[in-house]
């Protein structure tokens, strides 16, 4: 019972991990958004930036909150 | 009759065999989105309208928020743990149901542009309008598994109801990390 | 042995047949363009190709169908030959090279096609639901018959003013879509003179198998003095020249002027007649109400009839165009 | 057999029609109502009759015709968190017949409902087809408008491939699972509501005549398809629902193959057939959201007026045929590719002879399908896109052509000295080899753009097109009916009748389709109702529609055959064929549950001619026992 309570904790803990990311993310995300009004040189970058998030956003959704991997090795677990 | 063992074996089978089609069918909806990121493109280039950017931030942080109390509540089903699976389940919800308010009730009423006027109404609304179509799928999924939650349905072993509940809810949640960036940060401003 | 000798004239047989069958000469319109020379040569070798494969793929077929039938009464099956790695490999490679030395070809053709002339002549072509206009902004000239010079490369600008049509002349092989909302261009050197149909080749509604114009390739002699002439050639009755719009805009498309019925209603006897709308109310066909139908189609619609003049349509014609067409109107008793 | 009257509110089809004719009007009412509602001052005179009316009705009468066909019964027990039984079991006190009219989810059933479907709807189209070539017959309209022309040709498309995609899906469902040893389909529920909503979907394209019909073709291309009639959005949504059931049919084969083989069944032990299956679910699951991408957004165009397309609110025409052809493209190999899989599956049964080259035939399906997400474009060499883009997609299409050559290559090998026999199914399979061909070999011609330049929406692509439809898709699925009908019904059909369909549909298909690649060489367009007559080409033209009346003729024989032999047939040995596949050796009719023991997977597929070898093992008692 001592070490699923653990189990548990643990992937509560996870679970802000990721929230926090993708909170610092998407902050990361809306300056980005106005770096080109503060200097027109950046603005080039806004776009691939943008995507880079997004991705990074999205591998960290599908990753750690879908369980992707469970589709592969998901019939051992519970 | 079967045991319990052979009784869970096969759920855990089924389970898997649901959680393939599922992903399958999320597969299929990738393609429909990014259709519609594809023509917003097409369409818009590298231009955006003139939306509320306050709005569009507070509807991402809801949406992001329920993502997190949804893992937190599937966490909670599966270790049993009914009271933070409900408050959580319930958090989740009511943070949907304020994203869609959000959306729908004010995004679109205050937005400088009708459905017809131009391309920018156009994308605007298919856009945010096949996503919030997703979220109140999702919200109606949830509600249905908060009560068989709340009827005692789900234990630790079996609660693959919940997972795909929460499955779902978090690929609301990608399409919307891909719309956000899209709808309201990328591009030249156009007034 | 004796079967792969055999099978190789079942191959060299009917490839043959093919290859004398396929010959571009029969199965191609005249070629008028010049545009059409790199395209013919591109097809002309690949019917060769085809008839080679088509050898060797029926060959092998009709030989086996013919020389491995299953005897009667036989039960026993056939050799246990699961499948050869090098065949196979073979197989895959040779038809891979075959592929991508077509495509380089092929290329190559593409863009002899759209080889630029600087000297080009530009003609504007607009398609409209169910015919062809024609406008040489050097001269000023609009026509309904596309005139072109021999041997001369003329530039098309084109597009559409409702939905998708298709530039093509098959003695010209080349086509090109006309889409609304943009232009886009087409090259062609006329190199045959005649008469040639102009036809549409995207689906376009009721009546788009009649969407054809007519073509004339003249020479370069003729040509200048069709240009004179039409510059010459000002008409003083309005009706005359009201006359001229309705045939240069394509109005005659939907509309008659013998009383028949089209998908507009006829100009004939139209001038103050009263009319019925769908929405119940009767109007007369005075000044007003012509104008107002030709500017904003949608407006008021005759009973009877569809809703399906472009807007655009008369978007193209001036106030005194307009003013023109409705004193040919009023002739048309 | 007794004979007992069955109560017609038993069968779930009687029910669904209810459902569908009390929800339309619903929907046309709430709609109308609401509008009126508002004033809206343009519905004064036509209260009914709005386009979005219609639409609303034909929805609501769609979901009305599920519920009635209790589509949604244990969905709505699953939501409610009740029990719901594994598989249903017929209501034993009515007879067995009914079971094909009712939700059942057997895959078996399920595959004969979209067999039959199959033919109703390719019945409707083959129709169509003689209709408006009738008209073709002579230069000059005749016998109809041009507007009935162009509904009747559009319709013949689109139910045409409706056809295919329901054809396609009997094989499958039928097969797939027995081929891989399974019981049924991973989602039995989910299958079945994927054929049922092929009825609304059927009903809502046919109803299309009677709604001012369409003229833009099956591709319904804006601006055109804006302007067209309301039959369009009758058009609209019956390719959206029958586009779900194909995106939820492919979902469930998938899973179904991967999760469902036997034990011992290996990717490279499955029936090639499976591969194919396989190959065409990736493209059916993901690509067809794009056309229903597409015309839902005519669809947003035509009732709220955005502007998605209109280049006077800043939209873009070729931006739809983009998002139209990523489906309709591949969508050609999902029609052929499981037909190629039934010629590699049953040349070796009647050459007596393993399939040559099984790894490279498998793998070449999946490579096509593959390639053929990159090929889209070829369909718009003339339409204005961007410029650049034509050279790379005439490599990628062209690419095509090497998978295909190892298909046909394998085939030709897999004769080659084999000990072949001449039943009805081979004939047909001989004849999808040739006509394939035909039709690839025509294909060349399209996929480079210089040549394209010509070809593009005349006759000789519509030549093109049916050649490998009738080779990839026709042909085979003929050939698997006469081979799969002594398991299905017991029976065997009549040889006789089968070999005279075949001689009549062969030389009458070659005639049409090489009528056709000659007037369209010769400059005449596709779509069109009439031609001009200085291009010299009644002659053929006459003969082509012979030709057709030929195909249609064949094809009464083959119902005929169909109809009478199910009652009359010789009664039909286990397995006729001496085929290797385990459904074979199965007993007739088939189980409900088709393996009441898991296979027990020995050796290869196709190892005709080594002596001593099994490919899978039927536990012999509980076989027997059942």
């Amino acid at each position: 019972m001592h070490q699923f309570d653990h189990q548990k904790s643990e992937q509560y803990r996870a679970g802000v991990i990721v929230f926090a990311l993708l909170a610092i993310f998407t902050a990361i995300e809306f300056i980005v958004s106005q770096m080109g009004s503060w200097a027109s040189a950046l603005q080039v970058a806004v776009i691939p930036a943008l995507i880079v998030l997004a991705l990074i956003k999205s591998f960290l959704v599908v990753r750690d909150y879908m369980h992707l991997g469970k589709v592969f090795y998901g019939e051992d677990e519970a | 009759m079967t045991t319990k063992a052979e009784s869970l074996t096969r759920y855990r089978h089924n389970a898997a065999t649901n959680r393939l089609g599922l992903w399958l069918f999320i597969l299929s909806d990738v393609f429909a989105f990014a259709g519609i990121l594809v023509s917003r493109w097409a369409l818009w280039g590298n231009t955006r309208p003139d939306l509320n950017q306050v709005l569009g931030l507070i509807v991402t942080s809801v949406l992001l928020i329920s993502s997190f109390s949804m893992n937190r509540a599937e966490v909670a089903a599966a270790h049993g743990d009914r009271k933070q699976f409900m408050i959580f389940m319930s958090l989740t919800i009511l943070l949907g149901i304020a994203f869609l308010a959000g959306v729908v009730g004010i995004e679109w009423q205050e937005s400088p542009y009708a459905p017809s006027d131009n391309i920018y109404g156009a994308i605007f609304y298919l856009m945010t309008g096949m996503h919030a179509f997703h979220v109140l799928c999702g919200v109606i999924f949830l509600l249905l598994v908060l009560r068989n939650g709340l009827r005692g349905l789900y234990t630790p072993e079996k609660h693959w109801p919940v997972e795909a509940g929460a499955i779902f809810w978090h690929f609301v949640d990608v399409v919307w990390i891909f719309y956000y960036p899209a709808i309201y940060l990328m591009g030249n401003l156009v007034r | 042995m004796k079967h792969v000798i055999g099978v190789i004239v079942f191959i060299v047989v009917l490839a043959s047949a093919a290859w004398g069958a396929l010959n571009v000469n029969l199965l191609l319109p005249a070629q008028a363009s010049q545009q059409a020379q790199p395209i013919d040569s591109l097809f002309n070798l690949q019917f060769k190709l085809v008839a080679v494969l088509f050898g060797l793929i029926a060959g092998i077929l009709l030989y086996s169908v013919i020389f491995f039938r299953r005897k009667k009464g036989d039960e026993t099956d056939g050799p246990h030959i699961t499948g050869n790695t090098p065949l196979e490999i073979t197989w895959t490679t040779i038809p891979f090279l075959l592929v991508i030395g077509l495509s380089l070809i092929g290329s190559q053709a593409l863009a002899e096609t759209l080889r630029v002339d600087p000297r080009a002549i530009e003609v504007k072509v607009t398609g409209q639901q169910w015919s062809w206009r024609f406008e040489y902004p050097a001269y000023g000239i609009t026509s309904d018959v596309l005139y072109m010079p021999l041997n001369k490369q003329v530039l098309f600008k084109i597009t559409s003013i409702d939905v998708i049509h298709s530039f093509w002349v098959p003695e010209f092989r080349v086509k090109q879509d006309a889409v609304p909302g943009r232009v886009d261009e087409l090259r062609v050197t006329a190199s045959k003179i005649g008469e040639y149909s102009l036809v549409c080749a995207e689906i376009c509604g009721t009546k788009h198998a009649n969407m054809a114009s007519v073509v004339k390739v003249i020479s370069q002699e003729d040509f200048t003095a069709w240009v004179a002439g039409e510059l010459g050639a000002t008409v003083a009755n309005p009706a005359d020249r009201g006359a001229k719009w309705l045939k240069q805009y394509g109005c005659l498309a939907c509309h008659s002027v013998d009383g028949s019925k089209m998908v507009g209603p006829s100009f004939q006897g139209l001038y103050a007649r009263q009319e019925e709308m769908e929405s119940g109310a009767t109007v007369s066909a005075d000044d007003a109400y012509l104008i107002e139908s030709i500017r904003q189609p949608a407006k008021q619609v005759v009973k009877g009839f569809p809703n399906a003049m472009p807007p655009a349509a008369g978007e193209a014609l001036t106030d005194v165009q307009i003013q023109d067409i409705i004193e040919y109107i009023k002739t048309l008793k | 057999m007794t004979h007992k009257s069955v109560n017609p509110f038993s069968l779930g089809l009687v029910r669904g029609l209810i459902g569908l004719i009390i929800a339309s009007p619903l929907g046309i009412g709430l709609v109308s109502v609401l509008l009126a509602a508002q004033g809206q001052e343009w519905l004064v005179g036509k209260f009914w009759f709005t386009e979005p009316a219609w639409v609303l009705g034909a929805v609501f009468g769609s979901v009305g015709f599920l519920i009635g066909v209790g589509a949604f019964n244990d969905w709505v027990k699953v939501a409610l968190g009740e029990e719901v039984h594994e598989t249903h079991e017929a209501d034993p006190s009515l007879p067995s017949w009914t079971r094909y009219y009712n939700f059942s989810l057997d895959h078996k059933v399920i595959g004969v409902q979209y067999a039959v479907t199959c033919l109703i709807m390719f019945s409707f189209a083959g129709l169509f087809a003689l209709i408006f070539r009738t008209e073709l017959i002579q230069t000059g309209l005749q016998y109809m408008t041009a507007d009935f022309y162009n509904t009747m040709m559009s319709l013949h498309g689109i139910v045409m491939i409706m056809a295919i995609l329901l054809g396609l899906a009997a094989m499958m469902n039928y097969l797939v699972p027995l081929m891989i040893g399974a019981n049924d389909m991973a989602f039995p529920r989910l299958n079945a509501f994927a054929f049922w909503i092929n009825v609304p979907s059927g009903i809502a394209l046919l109803s299309s005549i009677f709604l001012g019909g369409f003229d833009t073709g099956w591709v319904g291309y804006p601006p055109l398809s804006v302007r067209a009639p309301l039959g369009m959005q009758m058009f609209f949504l019956g390719v959206y629902l029958f586009g779900l059931s194909s995106i939820l049919g492919a979902l469930n084969i998938i899973a179904t193959i991967v999760r469902c083989r036997a034990q011992g069944m290996t990717p490279f032990k499955m029936p090639i057939f499976v591969w194919t299956a396989l190959a065409t679910a990736i493209i059916s699951l993901t690509a067809t959201q794009l056309i229903a991408l597409s015309f839902q957004m005519v669809m947003f165009q035509r009732l709220l007026g955005m502007g998605f397309f209109d280049p006077a609110k800043g939209g873009d025409v070729i931006l739809f045929q983009h998002l139209f052809w990523f489906y309709s493209h591949p969508a050609v190999y999902v029609f052929v590719l499981p037909g190629l899989g039934m010629i590699s599956e049953l040349l070796p049964v009647f050459t007596r002879k393993p399939l040559f080259g099984y790894k490279w035939v498998a793998l070449s399906s999946i490579a096509i399908a593959l390639v053929g997400f990159f090929v889209w474009a070829h369909h718009m060499f003339t339409s204005g896109m961007q410029e650049f883009l034509r050279v790379p997609f005439q490599y990628s299409t062209l690419l095509v052509a090497v998978p295909t050559g190892v298909k046909f290559f394998s085939w030709v090998a897999t004769l080659w000295r084999g000990k072949i026999s001449f039943e009805t199914p081979m004939l047909f399979i001989l004849g999808a080899i040739v006509v394939f061909l035909t039709g690839g070999l025509s294909g060349p011609p399209n996929g480079t753009v210089a040549t394209d330049l010509h070809l593009h929406d005349t006759y000789f692509i519509v030549g093109h097109f049916h050649a490998t439809m009738f080779g990839g898709f026709v042909f085979p699925f003929f050939a698997a009916l006469y081979y799969w009908y002594p398991k299905v019904t017991g029976r065997m059909y009549n040889e006789r009748l089968g070999q005279l369909h075949f001689w009549l549909l062969l030389p009458g298909f070659i005639l049409q389709s090489f009528g056709q690649m000659f007037v369209g060489l010769l400059g005449m367009r596709r779509r069109i109702a009439d031609y001009d007559p200085s291009l010299n080409i009644e002659q053929p033209n006459i003969l082509v529609t012979i030709a057709g009346l030929v195909i249609g003729l064949s094809f009464i024989i083959f119902v005929f055959n169909m109809l009478y032999s199910a009652k009359r047939g010789v009664v039909s040995a286990a397995n006729p064929w001496r085929s290797r596949s385990p459904e074979w050796l199965l007993p007739t009719p088939l189980p409900v549950h088709n393996y009441p023991q898991p296979l027990e997977v020995l050796g290869e597929p196709y190892d005709y001619g080594l002596a001593g070898s099994t490919y899978v093992r039927v536990n012999p008692q509980s076989a027997a026992a059942d």
